[in-house]
């Protein structure tokens, strides 16, 4: 069995043993989404002027509620540890972690969408924006939010520390995200925004490997 | 000099509440940090002495035994 | 290349470097900075659109410009201290966040209280305001995660990659939110300071920035004292100093 | 052979200084037992020469020589084992991390060896904390490794685990591997037993 084949394996395995760990985010990404239409009223127009804004930061959110388990354990009962000794290279074991939680914790959100686009009155071009944004998107959110993840797993009060140190660092990807479904709206070209996303993402997926697993060998001082 | 008369550097054309407004703000959270850093060192030294106090107790408890 | 600067990887030599450029950067922000503010309170004509509200600019865009570049000084000593290992690259880069923080505050007031007379509201969600307040969130963010760590040389590196991962979204950050302004609220409101800018007012600006950066300058050493202090505080030299200036 | 160099270590934890200036080397064919009291860094030094923890100063050069799959194998207190796979998945997975792929009838007889027959497919989660420990040391019968870097091994053992364990360590030191290992209690090995002792310092 190959080795990166048997990390991502382990990681399915545990998932569908841990059902929650995957519904959470989801009724939790649902449930955030339910809460704009009733606090800010249900006319239509409002709610289609604020929902690829709302769908995104309640993915933001959701992204971040389900990744602070991303590590945590494996580095509680001593997996990590064993990770880094290996032969293979920890960076691509992060990796294929990152995307096997991208696979079970987002791309069920991803899945959903169509239902909340219809809660939030999106139109049919604004749909396909939005889901071309939030295929090239999440994956962003995920790899640089696994930094944050290995950074402080170790810690006791994460959970909260973790949005804090990288919600910021996401506001360029909200803009770009959501300003290519409101163009959609008109029915203008996006292609630049989801152009600038696909960059962000090929820096992403160049760089964090590295700073993953750094910030692991950190957190293991 | 931009200005003629001294209450009109204060009146500031009409702004003089808010020019002097960020002024008085920026000034005084410079200060502020300043006794705050002033009151860290403050804080460390008088750790640095209580342990050293402490120290030389102990040292003073056990020569008394040995006594 | 760096050899030379390799004893000050001591702290003991750090501390001594501390008192050694204080003179200098202190000197440094009292000259700037009352020349600057002088002449740009008393001297510099008043702006022909914005009247004597544009004297904020001597306070605000200093702050703005050096709070973003204080960012970037503490990532490099973040980055230096991943490198090289220095343990004193990590103080100065962990003393350098609230004076950082400080200066990002500073500019965000000033911001707001020149925006109330010339938006007519304290608040707006303009471009460099924006990118200021995330900024200030990173910064926060860097000092957060360094104080949650409970191991000192942890923290150092923890927050030195988040310091990193900071500054390469800062230019990210700035363009995106200057487009996004653009794109929600068109040409409608003039950005403060931006088109060319008189000699007779710019020299005084310049004054006041060289004067801010001694201020960051000295507040900065004074914080980094406090770090090397408060780090090595089992060390003999330590107890010796402190206990010294005690008697004092 | 010299299996591991380590030179001039020094550890500090907390503003504390642990060890300084340590020279360690380790031998094929040796038994090293490390005590030495509560905090006086047995911990630290173990991961550091297992490479993972980074010492103050200092340098740890293993010898990893072609004819073995890893240079070291590093058991420590935390026993690597996800409590809701079983013992045959956990050790399946860290195989494939070490690049091995013993095969499932392999790895049940191993488990037979460590007492541990009928227990293989459970979720590790239900087993005794004795039980997941030799579920952990059986991976010592995994991988080729020249040293063993075992942090407190015996606990939760009982005592037939506990010499079983021991004549597994005295085999593997014949057969010219290297042990390094903290215990509480003395070790009763038929080979020469390295005593270093790590003192408290404050």
């Amino acid at each position: 069995m190959s080795p990166l084949y048997s990390v991502i394996h382990r990681d399915f395995t545990l998932a569908m043993r841990q059902k929650a760990d995957i519904f959470q985010p989801l009724t939790f990404f649902v449930l955030v989404i339910t809460l704009f239409p009733i606090g800010v009223g249900p006319a239509p127009e409002t709610l289609q002027k604020i929902g690829p804004g709302v769908i995104w930061v309640a993915a933001i959110l959701s992204a971040l509620l389900g990744m602070e388990r991303l590590f945590r354990d494996d580095f509680n009962d001593g997996v990590l540890e064993q990770m880094q000794l290996s032969n293979l290279s920890l960076s691509w074991i992060m990796f294929a972690k990152v995307m096997t939680h991208w696979l079970l914790t987002i791309v069920p959100l991803i899945l959903i969408s169509p239902l909340l686009a219809l809660f939030l009155n999106l139109t049919m071009p604004m749909y396909w924006a939005l889901l071309a944004t939030l295929l090239l998107g999440t994956p962003i959110l995920s790899l640089l939010g696994s930094i944050a993840v290995a950074l402080t797993v170790g810690l006791q009060k994460g959970g909260i520390l973790l949005s804090l140190i990288i919600i910021p660092v996401f506001i360029p990807l909200l803009i770009f995200a959501t300003s290519a479904v409101d163009t959609a709206l008109f029915g203008l070209n996006y292609l630049p925004q989801l152009a600038i996303i696909a960059a962000m993402l090929c820096i992403a997926m160049a760089l964090t490997p590295m700073a993953m697993s750094y910030a692991i060998k950190v957190s293991h001082q | 000099m931009a200005f003629d008369s001294f209450a009109d550097f204060i009146a500031m054309g009409g702004y003089g509440f808010f020019v002097w407004l960020s002024y008085g703000v920026s000034f005084l959270s410079i200060v502020l940090y300043i006794v705050y850093v002033k009151r860290q060192k403050r804080q460390l030294t008088q750790h640095v002495v209580a342990q050293q106090a402490r120290e030389a107790r102990i040292a003073a408890a056990k020569q008394s035994q040995e006594k | 290349m760096f050899v030379w600067l390799h004893p000050y990887a001591k702290t003991e030599r750090a501390y001594a470097l501390c008192n050694t450029l204080m003179p200098y950067f202190l000197s440094a922000a009292v000259l700037g900075l009352s020349v600057g503010l002088v002449w740009g309170m008393l001297f510099a004509p008043s702006d022909y659109q914005q009247g004597d509200s544009f004297r904020i600019i001597y306070i605000h865009v200093p702050s703005a410009i050096l709070s973003m570049g204080t960012y970037v000084a503490m990532a490099i000593a973040g980055l230096v201290g991943l490198v090289w290992q220095w343990k004193t690259a990590y103080m100065s880069m962990i003393a350098m966040a609230p004076v950082g923080a400080l200066v990002c505050f500073i500019s965000l007031f000033t911001g707001a209280a020149w925006g109330k007379p010339m938006w007519g509201t304290w608040w707006i969600w303009d471009a460099r305001l924006t990118s200021q307040l995330i900024l200030l969130f990173l910064y926060f963010g860097v000092m957060a995660l360094y104080y949650a760590f409970s191991d000192r040389q942890q923290a150092g590196k923890a927050a030195a990659i988040i310091a990193l991962i900071g500054v390469i979204n800062i230019p990210i950050i700035h363009y995106s939110v200057e487009w996004w302004n653009t794109l929600h609220q068109g040409s409608t409101i003039t950005k403060i300071g931006k088109p060319s800018i008189a000699p007779s007012m710019k020299w005084p600006l310049l004054v006041s920035i060289a004067g801010f950066m001694g201020l960051i300058g000295t507040l900065t050493l004074m914080q980094l004292k406090n770090v090397i202090i408060e780090r090595e505080l089992h060390r003999p030299w330590v107890k010796q100093l402190l206990s010294q200036q005690e008697t004092k | 052979m010299d299996v591991l160099i380590a030179q001039s270590l020094t550890c500090v934890k907390q503003d504390r200084v642990l060890f300084s200036d340590l020279d360690i080397i380790l031998r094929a064919g040796e038994l090293v037992h490390l005590t030495g009291p509560n905090g006086a860094g047995k911990t630290s030094l173990l991961r550091i020469l297992a490479g993972l923890a980074q010492p103050e100063t200092g340098l740890v050069h293993t010898n990893s020589a072609d004819t073995y799959d890893v240079p070291l194998l590093y058991l420590g207190h935390k026993l690597a084992q996800n409590k809701h796979l079983s013992a045959i998945e956990n050790l399946t997975y860290w195989s494939a991390l070490h690049r091995v792929n013993p095969s499932v009838e392999s790895l049940y007889h191993i488990l037979a060896q460590y007492q541990l027959v009928g227990l293989e497919d459970l979720p590790t989660g239900q087993l005794s904390a004795g039980q997941q420990r030799r579920v952990s040391l059986a991976r010592t019968e995994l991988v080729q490794a020249p040293l063993w870097i075992l942090d407190e091994p015996y606990t939760s053992l009982d005592v037939t685990g506990v010499s079983f364990i021991q004549t597994r360590v005295d085999e593997y030191v014949s057969r010219g591997g290297c042990v390094i290992m903290t215990s509480h209690q003395a070790l009763s090995s038929s080979h020469l037993v390295r005593e270093l002792v790590l003192e408290y310092q404050i």
